[in-house]
C-alpha cells in the first residue's frame, strides 16, 4: 500500500506536467485546427529564458517570472502571426511540417546561441523528504501538484465562466457561427495562442527543476503531451488533464509492476487500446461525422 | 536571361557541393573530429571538442608534431549512427592523418570499419565492450571500456562495502545495456551472486519512483546506476527525495562534472570511478582542468580530458614512429606503455594500450563531497589497471 | 422473387430513429419512386441498403441473396449502382478518369488491376455516355471545375458505366436544367425498357408522376403509403405529411 | 523521343558521376538513392492514397533487419531483398488495419505509436536484433564474379534499384491501383459508392508503400554495413514525411526531389558549420509558407519557361 501511494505521487506529479502541456495542444486544435509539433519547444524556450533572467542576470524571482511569461506570450503571438495564419489554409500536414521546422529552429537556435549543456535550475520548493508511515515524499512533489491543479482549475473556470472564455468556446464550436455572434475570431485566436504559450511558460517553471534545463527536452515533452492529449480527448481541456495523468500513472505503474524495459512502449499500447475502444479519447466528446 | 541564371545557379551549386573535395596537401597534420555536436550527446561533444581545441593549440604553440602544425576540422554526427558514417566518410575525404571521436558506441560501431579500411587511426570516446571484438587495428579508446571498468568498480564495492542486495539501473541503450551484461557476468563468475533487480530506464526520463520503489521493496543496500549525466543527477535527487539510504555507485559519467553540477547536494556520497578527474593527484589533468576553469568558469567534464588525449595520442604515435606512416603508427601504438616521460602533457598518468586498442590506466575511485555550494569528487583511492605493466601494483588509498 | 427487398429495416442515430421497420421491395423492370418530406429518412434508407451506414436492425436481400452487412463496395459490385444526395465525385481527377474509375472494380481480380489497362469497351462506353450527356467536350477537365449541373450529369453517367441491374438515384434531377431533365427521364425510360430497374428519390412531382409506376412515401422513417401515382395523389396521409395536419 | 533522350542523358550523367565524386559524396548520393526508394513508398501511401503513415521508418527497419539477420545466416542477398520488401509489406498491411477506421491526426498518432513500439522491440529483443548495438559486419552482394563490395560498385546497384523503383511507382500510379489509391484518398465515400473497396486499397496502399520501404531497408543495411535501432526511430519517419511534403505530395518527382533536399541539404549546408541545422529548419518553414505544393512546382515552372524560350528563338 505504501508503495502504491508512493507510485501514485510519482505518477501524478509527472502526469500533471504532461497534462498542462497537453492542454496547449487542445486549445490550439480546438480554435484553429493547429497541431503544434513545437509545443515542447514552447516549454523549453521559457526554461532557458528563466535561467537567463533569474540566474544569469540575477533578476529576483517574481520579476523574472513575469518577464519570462511576457517573453513566452510574444513567442506565441509571433507564432500565430507569422506562421499559423499563413499556413492554416494548407491543411494539417503543412502545419505539422512547418511546426517541426520551428521545433528544430528553436532547439538548435538555443544550442548554438547559448549552450548544448544541461543547466541547473534551483527547486522551487524544498526537496527534503517527509516520512509518513512508509511513504516518503517531498514538498516539491506535493506543491507542484497543488499549484498546477490550481492553475488548471482557474483556467477551466475562466473558459467556462468569463465572457472571453465563452467567446473562445464559441470559436471552437465553429468560426462562422462565432463571427455571426459578433465575436472577433482573429483576436480570440491570437489570445488562445498567447494563452497557450503562457501556459507552457508556467509549465516550464515547474518542469525546470525536475527535468533540468536542456535544449533537447522539448521533443520528449512534446511527444508525451501529444499522446496525453489524444488519450484523454483532443477536444476537451479536461481530456488533456485526464490524458496527462493517465500517461504519467501508466508509465509509473507499468514500470513498477510489469517491466521498465518497455516503459515508453506501454504508453503507446495504452494509446492503441484507448483509440480502439473510444477513439475520441477517454473523456472526449464524439465529433460529428461530416 | 533565364538561361544565364540557371547556368550560374547550377555552377554555383556544383561548386558548393564539390568544394568539400580534398584540398591541396598542406604541411599540417590533419585530424578529423567526428563528434556529437548536436543531438542527444551534444553537451559531451561540446566538452570533447573543447579538449581537442586546447590540445591543438598547446601542441602548435610548442612547435607542432615533428615540426608540422596540427589542424582539425569538426564533422557533426548528430548523435546518430547513420549520420556518423557519412561524417566519417566526409572526414576521410578531407584526407586526415587521424580521426578523433565519436563518443556514442553505436556510432563508433557503425563507422569504425571505415577507419579500418582507410587505415586511419581513430581515437574514440566509446566504452561499449563490443568495439574491441571487431578486430580493427585502427581503433584506440580514450577511456576505459566497460569490460574492464565494471569489474574494477564491482571489486571495490563488493570487497569494501559488502552489500547484501545489489540492484542496477541502466539507461536503455548500448551504453547501459552493455554495462548491464558485463555486470551480470562479473557478479556471477567472480562473486557468485546476482543482482536482485535490473531496471532499464529511458533517456530523459524524469520520474524514477517506480524503479526506486522497487529498490526499496527489495531492501537493496547498493545501487549500481549506469546513466548519462543528466539522468544520473535526476536519480540522485529522487533518491534523496525518497529518503533512501544506500550505497550508490556508477561509472565515470555518474561522478563527472555535469552530473555533480546538476545533482548538487543530492549527489553527496555517491561512489564512482574515473581515469580522469580534475582534482586527481595527477598533474596533467589538474593542469588542463585549471585552464578550463579559467576559460569557461567551471570545472570540465571528463570528456574534455578524453578529447584532449585523443590529439595527444596522435602526437605520441607519430613521434614514436618518427614519421607519418599510418601502418607503422598502428603497429607501434598497440601494446604500448605511454608514460609521462614519453609524452609529458598526456592526461591520466601511465597509459597502457593493449593489442586491441583498449586503454588501461589507473582509475580514481571517488566519493562525492558536498561543501555547501558545490559537489566535488573526493578522491578515495587509485585503482591499478587490470592489464599492462601497472596491473600488479597495489591500490593506493587516499582516505579510508 | 423481388430484385431487391428489405425486411424491417431500422436505423437509429443515437436516440433518433431515422428509418423505422421499413419493408420495401422492387421487382425487376420497375421504376419506383421513394418520396417524402425533408428528413423523412429517404437518403438514410438508401445508405442502409448499400451499407454506407450499418442498419440497426433488418435485412437486405438482393436477387434473393442476403446481402445484409456486406461491405458497401461489395454490394455495389453485385450490380447495384447509386448516386448520393450530395454529389460525390473525385474532384481532382478528370471527367474521363472519373468515368473509368466507376467501372474498373467490376471485373477482374485485384492483382489483374495492377497489370491490365482499361478495356477498350469501357473506354468506348465512357465516350458514348459522355456524348449522350453532352459533356464529352469536358472529358479532360478536372471534375472540380465543372458546373453543378455538369457534375450532376457526370455523377449519373458514372452510375451507368458498369451497367448495373438496379440503379438507386438520389434526387437525379435537382439542379438540372429543364431540357436535360427531359433527356434524363427519357434515358431512364429507355434503359428501363432494356431491363434496368430504377429506384428514385425525387422531390419534383412532375418527374415522379411521369416516370414511375409505383411510389413509396416515407414520413419519419416509416412507410405511410404505397401505390400507383394516381392513388398517392389522393392519399390523405400523404397530403397530411407534406402539408402538415393542422393546415 | 526527345524525352527519352533527356532521360538517357540524365542516366548517363548518373552513371558517370562516381568517377568525379569523392568517397564521401558518393556515399551521400548512394544514401539519397536508398531514401528515394523509401520516400517513393511513402508517397504511394500518403501522397496518393492519403493514408498518413508516420511509421515508414519501421518498415524501413524491418527490411534492413531482415537483410542483416538473414545475411548473417548465410542466405543470398538476391533472395533476401524480395523478402525484405515482402516482410515490410506484410507488416505494412497489418498496420493498415487501423486506417480502416481512423484518419488524419488519429492515424498519424497510431502510426507514431507503431514506430515507437517497433523501436523498443529492436532495442529490447537482443536475441533477435542484436539490441541497441545493432548488427555489424553486413556484407555486400555479388553476381558471379561481379562484386558489389566496393562503394563504387554498390553505387550502381543502388542506382539500378532506384530507377526500378521510380519506374515501378510510375507503373503503379498509372495502373488501376494507382487510380483507386487516388480515389480512396480523394473521396472515400464516392469510391465505395462505385464499388472500390476501401478495405482492399487502404491495406494495399500501406502494403505497397511498406514494400518499397522494406526494399529500401534491404539495400540500406549493406550500404551502411551496420544497422542499429537508432536508424529507425520515429524521427526518421518524420524525415521521410518531410521528404515527400517538401518535394511535392502525390507527384512522381516529389519523393526524388525531397530525398535530394533532405539528405543532401544538410550536407551542403554544412558550409554554415554549426548553424546548418538552423538553416535547414528555417528552410522547412519557408517552403511550407511559400511553396506549399512542394518544390516540384519550381520544376513545373521551369518546364513551362524553357520550351517557351526555345520556341521563341526558332
Amino acid at each position: 500500500m505504501a508503495d502504491f501511494i508512493q507510485l501514485l505521487i510519482g505518477g501524478v506529479s509527472m502526469g500533471i506536467l504532461y497534462g498542462v502541456v497537453a492542454i496547449g495542444f487542445v486549445l490550439l486544435w480546438q480554435t484553429s485546427q493547429t497541431i503544434n509539433f513545437a509545443q515542447g519547444e514552447f516549454v523549453m524556450v521559457p526554461m532557458f529564458l528563466m535561467v537567463a533572467l533569474h540566474i544569469v542576470l540575477k533578476i529576483p524571482f517574481w520579476p523574472a517570472f513575469i518577464l519570462m511569461l511576457v517573453g513566452s506570450a510574444i513567442l506565441g503571438y509571433l507564432f500565430e502571426r507569422l506562421m499559423v495564419r499563413k499556413l492554416l489554409p494548407g491543411g494539417v500536414l503543412v502545419i505539422v511540417i512547418a511546426t517541426l521546422g520551428l521545433s528544430g529552429f528553436l532547439r538548435y537556435g538555443i544550442q548554438i546561441a547559448w549552450t548544448p549543456q544541461t543547466l541547473f535550475f534551483p527547486p522551487l520548493f524544498s526537496t527534503e523528504p517527509i516520512r509518513l508511515s512508509g511513504i516518503t515524499f517531498s514538498p516539491e512533489d506535493i506543491w507542484n501538484i497543488v499549484f498546477i491543479s490550481v492553475i488548471i482549475v482557474v483556467l477551466h473556470l475562466c473558459i467556462k465562466r468569463t465572457k472571453l472564455g465563452m467567446a473562445m468556446q464559441a470559436v471552437a464550436q465553429g468560426r462562422e457561427t462565432a463571427e455571426l455572434m459578433g465575436i472577433n475570431v482573429r483576436h480570440i485566436i491570437i489570445l488562445v495562442f498567447v494563452l497557450n504559450s503562457v501556459l507552457a511558460g508556467t509549465a516550464a517553471l515547474f518542469a525546470a527543476p525536475i527535468f533540468f534545463v536542456r535544449y533537447d527536452i522539448g521533443i520528449f515533452l512534446g511527444v508525451k503531451a501529444f499522446v496525453a492529449a489524444i488519450i484523454g480527448g483532443f477536444n476537451q481541456i479536461r481530456g488533456a488533464l485526464v490524458g496527462g495523468l493517465t500517461v504519467g500513472l501508466a508509465e509509473t505503474f507499468a514500470a513498477a509492476y510489469i517491466t521498465t524495459a518497455y516503459r515508453d512502449a506501454f504508453v503507446m499500447i495504452l494509446l492503441f487500446i484507448v483509440l480502439l475502444i473510444k477513439p475520441e479519447g477517454m473523456v472526449g466528446i464524439k465529433e460529428e461525422a461530416y | 536571361m533565364l538561361r544565364k541564371t540557371l547556368v550560374s545557379i547550377s555552377i554555383l551549386s556544383l561548386l558548393i557541393f564539390f568544394s568539400s573535395a580534398p584540398a591541396i596537401a598542406a604541411e599540417a597534420v590533419k585530424i578529423g573530429v567526428v563528434i556529437e555536436m548536436t543531438g542527444a550527446a551534444a553537451s559531451l561533444g561540446d566538452y570533447w571538442t573543447k579538449g581537442v581545441k586546447f590540445a591543438t593549440k598547446e601542441i602548435n604553440d610548442a612547435g607542432g608534431i615533428l615540426g608540422r602544425p596540427v589542424e582539425y576540422k569538426i564533422f557533426d554526427t548528430q548523435s546518430k549512427p547513420p549520420i556518423s558514417v557519412s561524417a566519417v566518410k566526409k572526414a576521410l575525404a578531407w584526407g586526415p592523418f587521424a580521426l578523433s571521436g565519436p563518443i556514442y558506441s553505436s556510432s563508433t560501431l557503425a563507422n569504425m570499419f571505415l577507419s579500418q579500411e582507410a587505415k586511419t587511426p581513430q581515437n574514440v570516446g566509446s566504452e561499449n565492450w563490443r568495439i574491441s571484438t571487431k578486430g580493427s587495428k585502427y581503433i584506440w579508446r580514450c577511456s576505459t571500456q566497460q569490460g574492464f571498468e565494471v569489474p574494477k568498480l564491482l571489486n571495490f564495492i563488493m570487497s569494501e562495502k559488502k552489500p547484501k542486495a545489489m540492484a542496477m539501473l541502466h539507461v536503455n541503450n548500448d551504453y547501459g545495456i552493455g554495462a548491464m551484461e558485463t555486470t551480470k557476468k562479473v557478479l556471477k563468475e567472480k562473486w557468485n551472486t546476482e543482482l536482485v533487480a535490473v531496471m532499464a530506464t529511458e533517456q530523459k526520463q524524469a520520474d524514477y519512483s517506480a524503479e526506486l520503489t522497487t529498490v526499496r521493496r527489495k531492501n537493496v543496500d547498493a545501487l549500481f546506476i549506469y546513466f548519462l549525466e543528466e539522468e544520473a543527477a535526476i536519480v540522485y535527487r529522487q533518491i534523496r527525495k525518497m529518503g533512501l539510504k544506500l550505497v550508490v555507485f556508477g561509472p565515470n559519467s555518474s561522478i563527472s562534472e555535469d552530473s555533480l553540477r546538476l545533482g548538487k547536494a543530492a549527489a553527496e556520497g555517491v561512489y564512482g570511478m574515473s581515469g580522469f578527474e580534475y582534482n586527481a593527484p595527477e598533474p596533467n589533468c589538474a593542469r588542463i582542468s585549471k585552464w578550463f576553469k579559467k576559460q569557461y568558469k567551471e570545472w570540465p567534464d571528463n570528456e574534455f580530458m578524453k578529447g584532449y588525449n585523443s590529439i595527444y595520442l596522435v602526437k605520441t604515435g607519430i613521434e614514436q614512429t618518427g614519421g607519418f606512416d599510418k601502418v607503422k603508427y598502428s603497429q607501434k601504438m598497440h601494446d604500448i606503455f605511454i608514460t609521462p616521460k614519453m609524452q609529458k602533457n598526456i592526461c591520466g598518468g601511465n597509459l597502457y594500450y593493449d593489442d586491441v586498442g583498449d586503454l588501461h590506466l589507473w582509475d580514481y575511485l571517488v566519493q562525492v563531497k558536498w561543501d555547501g555550494t558545490h559537489a566535488k569528487p573526493g578522491i578515495v583511492a587509485a585503482l591499478p589497471p587490470l592489464k599492462g605493466p601497472d596491473s600488479n601494483k597495489k591500490t593506493i588509498w587516499y582516505e579510508k | 422473387m423481388p430484385l431487391l427487398e428489405t425486411q424491417k429495416m431500422t436505423k437509429d442515430f443515437y436516440k433518433l430513429r431515422a428509418v423505422n421497420q421499413l419493408d420495401f421491395h422492387v421487382e425487376k423492370g420497375e421504376i419506383v419512386a421513394v418520396i417524402g418530406p425533408n428528413g423523412s429518412g429517404k437518403s438514410t434508407f438508401f445508405n442502409c441498403i448499400t451499407h454506407i451506414y450499418s442498419a440497426t436492425a433488418g435485412r437486405v436481400f438482393y436477387q434473393g441473396r442476403d446481402v445484409t452487412g456486406l461491405p458497401a463496395d461489395k454490394i455495389i459490385r453485385q450490380g447495384i449502382g447509386r448516386t448520393f444526395q450530395l454529389i460525390q465525385l473525385f474532384l481532382e481527377m478528370t471527367v474521363f478518369e472519373n468515368m473509368l474509375l466507376s467501372v474498373q472494380e467490376h471485373r477482374g481480380s485485384l492483382l489483374s488491376r495492377l497489370f491490365t489497362k482499361d478495356d477498350s469497351e469501357d473506354i468506348e462506353r465512357a465516350h458514348e455516355i459522355l456524348e449522350f450527356l453532352h459533356i464529352s467536350h469536358l472529358k479532360d477537365e478536372l471534375a472540380g471545375n465543372l458546373s453543378y449541373g455538369q457534375q450532376k450529369l457526370l455523377d449519373f453517367g458514372m452510375v451507368l458505366m458498369p451497367r448495373p441491374e438496379l440503379v438507386l438515384l438520389d434526387e437525379p434531377t435537382s439542379g438540372v436544367e429543364m431540357e436535360m431533365r427531359e433527356r434524363l427521364m427519357d434515358h431512364i425510360r429507355e434503359l428501363n425498357k432494356q431491363g434496368q430497374t430504377f429506384v428514385v428519390i425525387e422531390h419534383n412531382m412532375d418527374v415522379v408522376m411521369n416516370l414511375c409506376e409505383r411510389i413509396v412515401v416515407l414520413d419519419y422513417g416509416e412507410k405511410i403509403a404505397e401505390g400507383r401515382p394516381e392513388e398517392i395523389q389522393t392519399n390523405q396521409r400523404v397530403i397530411d405529411a407534406y402539408f402538415g395536419v393542422e393546415e | 523521343m526527345k524525352r527519352w533522350l533527356f532521360w538517357g542523358v540524365v542516366i548517363a550523367i548518373l552513371c558517370a558521376l562516381p568517377r568525379f565524386l569523392g568517397d564521401y559524396t558518393l556515399y551521400v548520393v548512394s544514401l539519397t538513392y536508398v531514401y528515394t526508394i523509401v520516400a517513393i513508398g511513402l508517397n504511394l501511401t500518403l501522397g496518393y492514397a492519403n493514408q498518413v503513415s508516420l511509421c515508414h521508418a519501421s518498415f524501413f527497419g524491418i527490411g534492413a533487419y531482415t537483410m542483416a539477420l538473414l545475411l548473417a545466416q548465410g542466405w543470398s542477398f538476391w533472395l533476401i531483398l524480395p523478402l525484405s520488401g515482402i516482410f515490410g509489406g506484410l507488416f505494412g498491411a497489418v498496420v493498415g488495419f487501423p486506417a480502416l477506421k481512423w484518419k488524419d491526426h488519429y492515424l498519424a498518432l497510431i502510426t507514431i505509436a507503431v514506430n515507437i513500439i517497433t523501436f523498443f522491440v529492436m532495442v529490447q529483443e537482443s536475441w533477435l536484433t542484436g539490441g541497441p548495438t545493432g548488427v555489424s559486419g553486413i556484407s555486400r552482394p555479388s553476381i558471379g564474379s561481379l562484386s558489389f563490395a566496393s562503394d563504387f560498385n554498390y553505387y550502381y546497384l543502388l542506382l539500378v534499384f532506384c530507377i526500378l523503383a521510380i519506374l515501378a511507382s510510375i507503373w503503379i500510379v498509372n495502373s488501376k491501383w494507382g487510380r483507386a489509391f487516388r480515389a480512396i484518398g480523394l473521396n472515400e465515400l464516392a469510391a465505395r459508392g462505385h464499388g472500390i473497396s476501401s478495405f482492399n486499397y487502404k491495406l494495399l496502399a500501406f502494403a505497397v508503400g511498406a514494400f518499397f520501404a522494406g526494399v529500401g531497408g534491404g539495400l540500406f543495411a549493406p550500404l551502411l554495413r551496420y544497422i542499429a535501432p537508432d536508424a529507425f526511430t520515429f524521427f526518421i519517419s518524420l524525415e521521410f514525411l518531410i521528404m515527400i511534403v517538401i518535394g511535392g505530395m502525390g507527384r512522381i518527382e516529389g519523393p526524388i526531389i525531397g530525398a535530394i533536399i533532405v539528405v543532401m541539404g544538410p550536407e551542403v549546408l554544412r558550409m554554415a558549420e554549426a548553424a546548418y541545422l538552423i538553416v535547414y529548419s528555417l528552410m522547412l518553414i519557408l517552403v511550407m509558407l511559400f511553396m506549399r505544393e512542394g518544390l516540384v512546382i519550381v520544376l513545373d515552372r521551369l518546364r513551362k519557361a524553357i520550351p517557351a524560350r526555345v520556341g521563341s528563338r526558332e
